[in-house]
């Protein structure tokens, strides 16, 4: 049997890649990619303590369910936003959208 | 070494290789490809873990619409923005502390909690899980909210995208 | 066996293996006599002219998030659909609300014109 | 008689008794038999698939009034043959600019995500790969899987024609998924269940007659997930060539045609077990699984004729009429059709009047559709004419 240790570690290593890809990427879509990264390790955190401490339960299912539906709301807005930014700006650099910088 | 843990292995090595892949990789397309793998890896976990509810639901939200949604902005924005310069800002260096510093802070906490080597318990085979979960949406002691603030979630998110799409749409 | 995924993971290997196998013996009897003008991308026997890449239009991403909106709700009606017949009569109606508010979503996406394929 | 009773798991006991009496540990012994009978699946599937060629080539040919491949053996049987002889001996190209790696993966996934669908299918009580209780949401996610090797077989072609098809029938595929996911979640309501096993048990009468309207929706939905007649884009040549695999040649064609005949049959089966009972009728699946697979084909076959009746029947569909089809009136009827069957299904539960009333409320919102569309098209005509003075000219 799998310890639950192997599982945690492992999400927070697709978490602090994740992290690493937010902050270090240029373009504002693959910004986009890294938060879906670490929403599933988040995701694989909810399912890995739902199996090992609460099997009997479903508060671990329903929690994941949830974010994935708040992970489908935030890429629907979010790569609405970069298109709108895309057609006004044509950039979709996160460094060069300054325009509220000051 | 047993069978299960080598399977867990092999795909714990397909989620981080393809996870690292998305963050560095410099063509975008390619990148949301890679994603996919990492989001078929994590289907192969929440089946191991028993939870094919989940592992289903993972394949067909992310791969099946969250990815397709992904890569159809990828191909509404033009390629020599996307591809020309470098993947990562001149700050990748500072990132990459950031990344290694939140693995290590997450590592001790998890070390120092007494649950750490926790076996899994036995799952009761005779409780079917979905309708439980289906029971659990709808009574109002448990997740009735969550459960329709989530559709009012999609609701917002969906006119707020299509109202921001839509003055893309006009320009 | 406790865990029927184990059947469905062999069913993934097995389903990649056989066309894999196809291609592969395909690969190994048929000719390989690549030429120039063989290999140049088919665009009706006219030259081709920028990239493949071309700028397409929002409405593709428009009906694929209506598409992803609807998706997930379906994944949360899976569950309120299975344990219907053994729930009060007022889940009914939750789910029934659930649906409405998401219809609303279509309609005012309509309404804004959006499902038009212009 | 054992045997016949259950002839999978007479099988399976007899196989790990002579396995694990070798001295291997009873889980490889379990794995490799799965492996094996998973292999003899799937190669039937594919035989039949190869029967599939030749049916669909024979039937489109009666339809067109002509004889069809008749020279190689008897009726033209062994044609299918030569055509694989032919597919294997032939150049296989890669164009220029092409992603090699995502290029060949794309019929390999095509094919995959059909396969798998056969992995849940019930053809009797005990003779089913595997009964997952989420059955249904497996149908989608195998779907998706099919979306997937679209996008990238369009995109690794490095074609333009490849990526505008690849696109187009991404946006058909995905929008028509939603209307058949509210079928189906229709079909869970009913029976109380999401797996395949279970959704036939529950049908001691068959659900289209609790569900005729969504029968329809599935149906329709069913066939432009196949990308068939009339929601054939890829067969546009005037428009796309041939949509997101113009550049496949040879057996990279020949799987993704492959994979399109297999995945009609495989939803005529799924049309049939969701629908009509699956392996039931009149009581002759008594008689064993063996016939009840039998039976469970026959259907199959029915329906799949039935989708090529469609395909050679019907012309094709504009891609902005098809999109406003689904958005605009099958995904609303198909969700006000699931609150009505929720509603009525759970108001009559297990009472006589079950059936009655969830076929009359269908019938009545067939009534409401049809006079609700009658006056749409009235005020659309009336738009029309107001817009062209000019036809009342001539009338004078």
């Amino acid at each position: 049997m799998i310890p639950i240790s192997w599982y945690l570690i492992l999400a927070a290593a697709l978490f602090s890649i994740g992290l690493f890809g937010v902050l270090a990427r240029k373009n504002a879509v693959a910004i986009l990619l890294g938060v879906e990264l670490m929403l599933n390790a988040v995701n694989i955190n909810l399912v890995t303590f739902w199996r090992y401490n609460a099997p009997e339960t479903v508060t671990g299912q329903v929690f994941a369910i949830i974010v994935f539906a708040v992970a489908a709301a935030e890429v629907a807005v979010g790569l609405a936003l970069i298109i709108s930014i895309y057609r006004n700006r044509n950039t979709i650099v996160a460094d060069d959208l300054d325009l509220m910088k000051w | 070494m047993q069978i299960t843990q080598i399977l867990f292995l092999i795909f714990a090595a397909i989620i981080l290789g393809s996870a690292f892949k998305v963050v560095t990789t410099k063509k975008m397309i390619h990148a949301a490809f890679w994603l996919i793998v990492t989001l078929f890896g994590v289907a192969a976990l929440y089946a191991m873990l028993n939870a094919g509810f989940m592992a289903m639901v993972q394949i067909v939200v992310y791969v099946g619409a969250i990815a397709i949604l992904f890569i159809f902005a990828i191909m509404l924005t033009r390629k020599e923005l996307l591809d020309s310069a470098a993947p990562l800002n001149k700050n990748w260096g500072v990132a990459a502390l950031f990344g290694l510093l939140s693995f290590g802070g997450l590592y001790t906490l998890l070390r120092n909690w007494e649950g750490f080597s926790n076996k899994a318990s036995a799952l009761s085979t005779d409780v079917d899980m979905i309708t439980e979960l289906g029971t659990a949406l709808v009574t109002p002691n448990a997740y009735l909210l969550p459960f329709e603030v989530a559709s009012v979630l999609l609701l917002a998110a969906l006119i707020g995208a299509v109202y921001v799409a839509n003055e893309a749409k006009s320009d | 066996m406790q865990n029927p995924w184990i059947y469905v993971g062999l069913f993934v290997l097995v389903g990649m293996f056989i066309p894999i196998a196809a291609i592969a013996i395909a690969a190994f009897l048929g000719p390989k006599k690549p030429n120039a003008i063989k290999q140049s991308t088919y665009e009706c026997g006219i030259e081709t002219v920028g990239d493949s890449w071309i700028q397409f239009k929002a409405q593709y991403y428009i009906f694929a998030l209506v598409f992803l909106v609807f998706d997930v709700e379906t994944v949360f009606l899976f569950p309120w659909a299975v344990s219907l017949n053994k729930l009060p009569l007022f889940a009914v109606f939750e789910g029934i609300i659930f649906i409405l508010i998401l219809l609303a979503g279509l309609v005012y996406a309509w309404k804004k014109g959006m499902l038009e394929w212009v | 008689m054992e045997f016949w009773k259950d002839p999978i798991n007479t099988i399976f006991a007899s196989l790990l008794k002579s396995f694990t009496s070798g001295g291997m540990s009873e889980i490889l012994a379990t794995i490799l038999i799965w492996l094996i009978g998973i292999l003899l699946f799937v190669t039937f599937a594919m035989v039949l698939d190869i029967f599939l060629v030749w049916i669909e080539r024979k039937v489109v040919a009666r339809f067109q009034d002509r004889l069809g491949p008749n020279r190689i053996g008897p009726f033209g049987i062994f044609q299918p043959f030569a055509d694989i002889v032919k597919l294997l001996i032939k150049e296989d190209i890669t164009p220029v600019g092409a992603d090699v790696i995502m290029f060949n993966l794309a019929p390999i996934f095509s094919m995959m995500s059909v396969l798998l669908l056969w992995a849940i299918m019930p053809f009797a009580p005990l003779m089913v790969g595997v009964d997952l209780n989420v059955g249904m949401l497996y149908l989608v996610a195998a779907g998706s899987i099919g979306t997937l090797s679209v996008i990238m077989a369009g995109w690794a072609s490095n074609n333009k024609y490849a990526t505008m098809g690849a696109f187009r029938t991404v946006a058909q595929m995905i929008s028509y998924e939603i209307p058949m996911v509210a079928a189906i979640l229709v079909i869970t309501v009913l029976a109380g269940s999401m797996g395949a096993v279970g959704i036939v048990e529950a049908q001691e009468i068959p659900f289209i007659f609790y569900a005729p309207l969504t029968f329809i929706i599935f149906l329709i939905s069913a066939i432009a997930e196949l990308g068939r007649s009339p929601f054939d884009l890829n067969e546009a040549e005037s428009e796309i060539v041939a949509g997101f695999h113009t550049e496949y040649t040879g057996m990279k064609f020949g799987l993704f045609y492959a994979g399109e005949l297999l995945h009609s049959f495989t939803f005529g089966g799924f049309i049939a077990l969701l629908f009509f009972g699956g392996h039931r009728f009149f009581g002759l699946e008594e008689l064993g699984p063996i016939v009840g697979a039998l039976i469970f084909i026959g259907k199959a076959l029915f329906f799949y004729w039935v989708i090529m009746w469609v395909k050679y029947t019907v012309p094709r569909i504009r891609i902005d009429h098809m999109l406003a089809f689904n958005w605009k009136f099958l995904t609303p009827l198909a969700f006000i059709l699931l609150m009505v069957t929720a509603l009525v299904g759970r108001l009559f539960l297990e009472s006589n009047w079950l059936v009655p009333a969830l076929f009359l409320s269908n019938i009545l919102i067939a009534w409401l559709t049809v006079e609700y569309l009658k006056s749409h098209a009235r005020k659309e005509r009336e738009k029309e004419e107001a817009l062209k003075p000019s036809t009342q000219m001539t009338q004078h």
